[in-house]
């Protein structure tokens, strides 16, 4: 996490509403900053959060989740095992150093293309202000 | 007490009750005790209990899984929660251990010990007090000078059904801190201290993994760390890479730790391991008011959810 | 494990993709990746040209696992996995990357950096490739019986359809009459005929139709299963119905501009369709009548246009205009929204006939002068560039139609998504306009959003014909992206079994005694819950398993990681 | 022998610093060898160190090389060797034996130049033990004289508030010559007298002879598989080989590896020689007792104590040795 470095972020979609969402920004032609990968899920709840600890700890810079909203999804309940972890998780890295922009869970319909574009311009803002605060690590 | 257990461990390996006895017996010196299994009704007399007992037996039932007799072993009552956990988790069936709960006032804290006396020959637990045999003089010492961390938050010993019990099983009380006392003195400082705090520790650690192996908890037919496919974790220590495995394991501790405090005292360099599990465990309590080890019954927060967990989200 | 054989194919999309991300410089990038054996650009992949390129490489060069770099696997997977199948690859080999969606079409004025993005979305494609594996895919039964929500004019022609194949067909209405919004309509646009006579045979051939059950003024109430086999409760009908696929025909409603130019306080201020109500009993002797076109549409509130409501206000213009050609009638409108031959031909003959349209600026709105009744109404005339007062006996507001008011309980019930305005959302606009990325579930009319007849005809046609598919072939098969336990890891600790929402998975005893879990891939909907439940990896999905998404994490990270290892 | 006063080591130290990185026994959460800037850093009041003194040696995780591939070549960058001499301070005597029973090991028949490097450029100042010892310490039962200045540069022995000062090698001259001012001769007789108790004669026939005994077994149940015992041991030095990146580019680690872990000895194909815990607790005292002195000719334990005092279930190799003595066979 070298401060001149460009940040990156991993982001899963679960199929069904984010990552149609994430498709209609792409439809939209709504720009937003390119440091963002996406990965497709079939649902939220796969995402381990052991994924999220390997990302971070392998030098990503960031990880988010995007799922249906909760109520919606498409195997009824999927979201709210995610949200469980989520909220858990968050806590878990806040209290090892590891700021909670970091490591974000948000909601994006099929419809939110717009939501979209706002939430990853809005997380890789935060991440890139958090990074030009990092030291950079020492040589190991 | 001790004879009194050895006298029920004797019946119930001579009435072919159990297959095995998991207790503690003397070690090299008297300060060091070490798990013993007794098989057989003349071998009771190695069976010995004292406040410098810090094993969680519970640990050796991960043996007897894919068995079919029973077993019987001694627990504190710290460790019973364990039990609660292993029949959770499927690990168990409850019917195939016979519990002897002990009643524990208090664990010793070893290094403690060893700063304030030299050349400790017994420890015995008297009411407010420890009793401290050196050579011919015996010192009483107030039991907060030497108790071990862990047990100023005891407070679970009574939820449990023993089989048998060696006396009154309650609560040690001790202190008005809170057991999260040192977790939320980390949880106020700014993230930056936080982290090179985790990092100076992370970096001390040489994953030689007492803190997995020791736990009850870690019941996995191959601990994902050992998985070649997909690789978890490298084999290279760095900080990171120590940050991972720390992590990940918390992870696999919500739920279920229940604060047997074995992992920090098997630690060979000192990893504050408690101020990251009871993180855990403080956020499950005050999140999804769930805590490890009480009912058998109850579903863990990790597999269940409830609709209103919105209201949590939104305040936090 | 037979060596990797991997082939890219990176797809210009004309210059959708070509046109930001230099497509030779990563098809050369994904040459030189680890096991990459070919790589290509191409025009467009999904012609058949760029297909036949895909078939011809896998032989040619023995590929065994397919990348192909281009738009959505939400709309174009299947076209991809059949051209592999078609080469001899299991379907299964494939791995879609999208540079089009997710790179050059949301990064336009930075090529340099959508570049790299697709490089390194490439790069995790191929990792992730390497570690797919053949899957064959489980064939489920299809009940061949259809239900449709909603019995209007849209939801009875889809009956019908669907019954005339020999399908039997649930359907099911709310209101106590069959019709729905259309049962409103006087005369229809732009033949004046009655409605009626569009609506009486439909009416009495669902009636009539011996494969087509009717639950009036009912409604669904739950809905459970997937594509083939989903039950649905119906309030007042005591047993579950089985059907195979479901058609949303639930259509919309006239939006009633409570609180906007004196409506509904002023007597003599109407919506269209309560002109409609009134003109069915014939014209009145109105001398005066004044329409405000986009009341509640293409404004902050409601950003849509409600695409045929300016041929309604054309429509009853020239109806009262017919029956009293003294009557001043004006039309104030922001746009005429007229297109096509015979929008544009009635839009003239309106003007012929003398009816008056005048633009208003929707930032100085017409106002309605009158203390307990419109008098006249005062707008300012945009093309002489000032206000005019226009004498207003009856003033009719021409509002869209807008979603049903429990469109979100059916989308949820359904587990299909509505869009922003609250209409239905169609998996794709131009590619599945009248499904929903959920299998089984169709929809149509102005359930999607605001349609007139001929538009909800052909779109129940089409989503019946659809509907049909599945129905008539009898079975399905379903995607490969199921669990599986890995007996020899699996501690049999049941949190797989605690998290499925479908009841796939239970416990068993397994060859070493202990109790392993195992899944029904038959009821496995592939969600991967419980793999992420499982804490050391013995529950696995395919297509997604925690190797291939690791995988994938690992290359994003190789090079970008600090400079700690 | 010379003395020095103990208040002068800080200055001596300190000098020594300008030429070499010292490490010496810090505090870091527990006490560790530990790169130190300034004595002050140092603690003094220390039975060992709970990582012996192998890392600086055997690092637990070592680059070895770097590799990336170019233009159809593999390029490889070599990595490790010091940049500075070294100087370790406070190593006790059975921790500088272990390092000869390494040297044995890693300056075989073939010469593992990591290992090599660092311990041809580090300097060692031994610190003879304090009396009592360590409850868990028995060097003198293999033979080892806590006091001895084997294997070191330099031994200093406390004597109130002087230390003795043994220089064995010219590499400790080097330490001690430009800073004569700071030492004084010592009077005759000043080095206080050790101990060396009887090295376990037959140990390793006797631990041969129990092979297939049902004692492994017993002392499996209450072992659990970590690796304390062996990454706290000074003669363990078991290493994995693995390689961090893709085939496109990466570095190659050596890490520790302990014959404890139930994958130590899983071959690719899934096959596990040693499938039990029976088998590995079996592994490392035969290792210790019976194939290193077989090799080298010399006991593979030093005495430390630390697997017994580290041991999460409180195994005490002291029993073991017993056991062994007691039961085995000539």
């Amino acid at each position: 996490m070298v401060s001149d470095k460009e940040p990156t972020i991993l982001v899963f979609a679960c199929n069904w509403c984010s990552y149609a969402g994430a498709d209609l920004a792409g439809v939209s032609r709504l720009e937003m900053p390119p440091h963002c990968r996406v990965v497709r899920v079939m649902c939220s709840a796969r995402v381990r959060p052991e994924f999220v600890i390997a990302a971070l700890s392998r030098g990503l810079d960031g990880v988010v989740i995007l799922g249906c909203h909760p109520g919606d999804c498409h195997y009824s309940e999927g979201n709210h095992y995610t949200r469980r972890r989520a909220l858990l998780l968050k806590e878990l890295l806040e209290h090892v150093g590891i700021e909670p922009e970091r490591f974000q869970l948000r909601w994006i319909s099929a419809s939110e293309g717009a939501k979209f574009a706002q939430t990853i311009t809005e997380i890789t803002g935060e991440i890139e202000a958090l990074d030009r605060r990092r030291e950079p690590p020492p040589e190991g | 007490m001790e004879q009194e257990l050895r006298e029920i461990v004797r019946k119930l390996l001579e009435e072919g009750a159990i297959e095995y006895f998991i207790g503690y017996a003397e070690g090299v010196e008297p300060l060091h005790t070490t798990p013993c299994f007794i098989e057989r009704g003349e071998q009771v007399q190695a069976l010995v209990w004292s406040p410098l007992c810090p094993y969680n037996l519970a640990r050796y039932l991960h043996q007897m899984k894919d068995g079919a007799g029973k077993v019987g072993l001694v627990v504190k009552g710290c460790d019973a929660r364990a039990i609660v956990e292993l029949v959770k988790g499927n690990q168990i069936q409850r019917e195939r251990v016979v519990v002897v709960g002990i009643p524990c006032q208090g664990q010793v804290d070893l290094a403690k010990l060893e700063d304030a006396f030299e050349g400790v020959e017994a420890v015995e637990g008297k009411g407010d007090t420890f009793l401290v045999t050196v050579g011919e003089k015996v010192h009483s010492v107030e039991k907060e000078r030497l108790l071990r961390e862990k047990c100023f938050s005891c407070r679970h010993p009574i939820s449990f059904e023993y089989d048998f019990v060696l006396g009154e099983m309650s609560p040690l009380v001790y202190g008005s801190e809170s057991e999260f006392a040192a977790v939320e003195e980390l949880e106020r400082l700014p993230v930056e201290e936080r982290r090179a705090f985790w990092r100076a520790q992370f970096e001390r650690c040489i994953r030689c993994y007492a803190c997995r192996d020791i736990c009850y908890a870690c019941y996995c037919q191959e601990c994902i760390f050992e998985s070649k496919a997909p690789r978890w974790l490298e084999k290279t220590t760095t900080p990171l890479d120590n940050q991972t495995y720390h992590l990940i394991r918390a992870w696999h501790m919500v739920g279920r730790c229940i604060d047997c405090g074995e992992c920090e005292r098997v630690c060979p360099v000192g990893i504050p391991l408690r101020r990251l599990y009871k993180k855990v465990e403080k956020e499950v309590e005050q999140l999804f008011d769930y805590q490890a080890g009480m009912r058998v019954e109850e579903v863990p927060p990790l597999v269940s959810f409830q609709i209103d967990d919105l209201v949590i989200e939104e305040s936090s | 494990m037979p060596r990797r054989r991997i082939g890219v194919f990176v797809c210009h999309c004309g210059n959708n993709i070509g046109g930001v991300v230099r497509v030779p410089e990563v098809v050369e990038y994904a040459r030189r990746l680890p096991n990459v054996v070919y790589a290509e650009g191409s025009l467009y992949a999904c012609s058949e040209e760029g297909l036949s390129s895909i078939r011809e490489k896998i032989t040619a060069y023995g590929l065994n696992r397919v990348v192909v770099a281009s738009c959505t696997p939400r709309t174009h997977e299947t076209l991809f996995r059949n051209a592999c199948e078609e080469a001899g690859l299991n379907r299964y080999l494939f791995e879609f990357v999208n540079i089009r969606e997710h790179c050059s079409w949301i990064h336009m004025r930075a090529p340099d950096q959508a570049t790299e993005k697709a490089k390194s979305l490439i790069k995790m494609g191929v990792a992730k490739s390497y570690h797919l594996e053949p899957q064959e895919e489980l064939e489920s039964e299809v009940y061949p019986e259809a239900l449709v929500i909603g019995a209007g004019v849209t939801g009875m022609t889809a009956a019908l359809n669907l019954a005339h194949q020999g399908l039997k067909v649930h359907l099911v209405e709310r209101e106590k009459e069959l019709g729905g919004l259309l049962s409103e309509v006087n005369k229809l646009f732009p033949t004046h005929r009655d409605a009626k006579e569009i609506l009486d045979p439909l009416v009495e051939g669902v009636k009539n139709h011996s494969l087509v059950t009717i639950y009036l003024g009912s409604e669904v109430e739950g809905v459970e299963g997937f594509i083939g086999n989903f039950k649905v409760r119906i309030t007042k009908v005591e047993e579950e119905i089985k059907v195979g696929t479901i058609i949303v025909a639930t259509g919309a409603r006239e939006l009633k501009p409570i609180g906007q130019y004196g409506y509904p306080a002023m007597a003599n201020v109407l919506t269209q369709l309560e002109l409609e109500e009134r003109l069915k009993e014939g014209v009145d002797e109105w001398q005066s009548v004044v329409m405000i076109n986009c009341v509640g549409a293409r404004g902050a509130d409601r950003s849509y246009c409600g695409r045929f409501c300016c041929h309604t206000a054309m429509k009853n213009a020239i109806l009262i205009k017919e029956g009293n050609p003294a009557a001043k009638i004006y039309i104030l409108h922001q746009d005429v929204m007229a297109s096509g031959v015979e929008a544009e031909r009635y839009y003239r003959g309106a003007m012929e006939l003398g009816v008056r349209f005048i633009r208003y600026d929707p930032t100085n709105p017409p106002q309605i002068l009158g203390e307990r009744q419109a008098e006249e109404i005062k707008v300012y005339h945009a093309l002489i560039g000032r206000e005019v007062i226009l004498p207003a006996q009856l003033v009719v507001l021409t509002t869209p139609l807008v979603p049903q008011a429990d469109n979100e309980r059916l989308s949820k019930m359904l587990k299909v998504p509505l869009g922003s305005e609250g209409f239905f959302l169609e998996a794709h606009l131009k590619l599945r306009p009248v499904e929903f990325a959920t299998d089984g579930v169709y929809l149509c009319g102005s359930a999607r959003h605001p349609s007139d007849i001929r538009e909800s005809v052909s779109q129940a046609y089409a989503a019946s014909a659809k509907a049909a598919i599945p129905m008539r072939e009898g079975v399905v098969r379903v995607e490969a992206i199921t669990a599986f336990s890995q007996e020899r890891l699996c501690n049999g600790c049941g949190n797989c079994l605690l998290v499925c929402p479908f009841g796939a998975v239970e416990l068993k005893d397994c060859e070493r005694g202990a109790q392993v879990a195992w899944v029904s891939v038959a009821q496995c909907k592939g969600c991967g819950c419980c793999v992420a439940a499982c804490p050391n990896g013995a529950m696995q999905q395919r297509g997604f398993s925690d190797q291939q998404l690791m995988i994938m994490i690992e290359a994003l990270a190789e090079g970008v990681s600090s400079g700690l290892r | 022998m010379k003395t020095i006063k103990k208040s002068h080591l800080a200055e001596w130290l300190n000098r020594v610093a300008q030429g070499y990185d010292v490490f010496g026994p810090a505090l870091d959460g527990v006490v560790q060898f530990k790169r130190v800037n300034s004595s002050d850093q140092l603690v003094f009041d220390y039975a060992n160190s709970v990582v012996p003194p192998k890392n600086l040696f055997l690092p637990q995780t070592e680059c070895l090389f770097a590799f990336r591939r170019e233009e159809g070549l593999v390029i490889l960058e070599p990595r490790g060797g010091l940049e500075r001499e070294r100087v370790l301070f406070g190593i006790r005597p059975c921790d500088a034996r272990s390092l000869l029973l390494l040297d044995k090991v890693f300056n075989g028949d073939l010469e593992d130049t990591y290992y090599q490097e660092k311990r041809r450029g580090t300097i060692l100042i031994g610190l003879a033990c304090p009396s009592p010892p360590q409850r868990t310490c028995f060097c003198t039962s293999l033979g080892i004289d806590p006091l001895s200045p084997e294997g070191v540069d330099i031994l200093l022995t406390g004597l109130g508030d002087r230390y003795l000062v043994e220089v064995t090698t010219e590499k400790g001259e080097e330490l001690v010559g430009p800073s004569q001012e700071l030492f004084f001769p010592s009077a005759e007789g000043e080095k206080p007298k050790g101990e060396k108790g009887k090295s376990l004669e037959g140990i390793g026939e006797k631990i041969g002879s129990l092979w297939e005994d049902g004692y492994w077994r017993e002392l499996s149940r209450r072992c659990l598989g970590c690796g304390v015992c062996t990454y706290l041991c000074p003669t363990c030095h078991c290493f994995d080989l693995t390689d961090v990146g893709s085939t496109l580019s990466g570095k190659r680690f050596r890490c520790w590896d302990s014959c404890m872990f139930a994958d130590f000895t899983r071959m690719a194909g899934g096959v596990n020689p040693r499938p039990t815990g029976k088998e590995r607790v079996r592994q490392r005292y035969f290792d210790k007792f019976s194939y290193f002195p077989e090799q080298y000719g010399v006991l593979g334990c030093v005495g430390c104590g630390r697997c017994s005092q580290y041991c999460p279930m409180g195994i005490d190799i002291r029993t073991i040795i017993n056991e062994v003595m007691a039961r085995g066979a000539k």
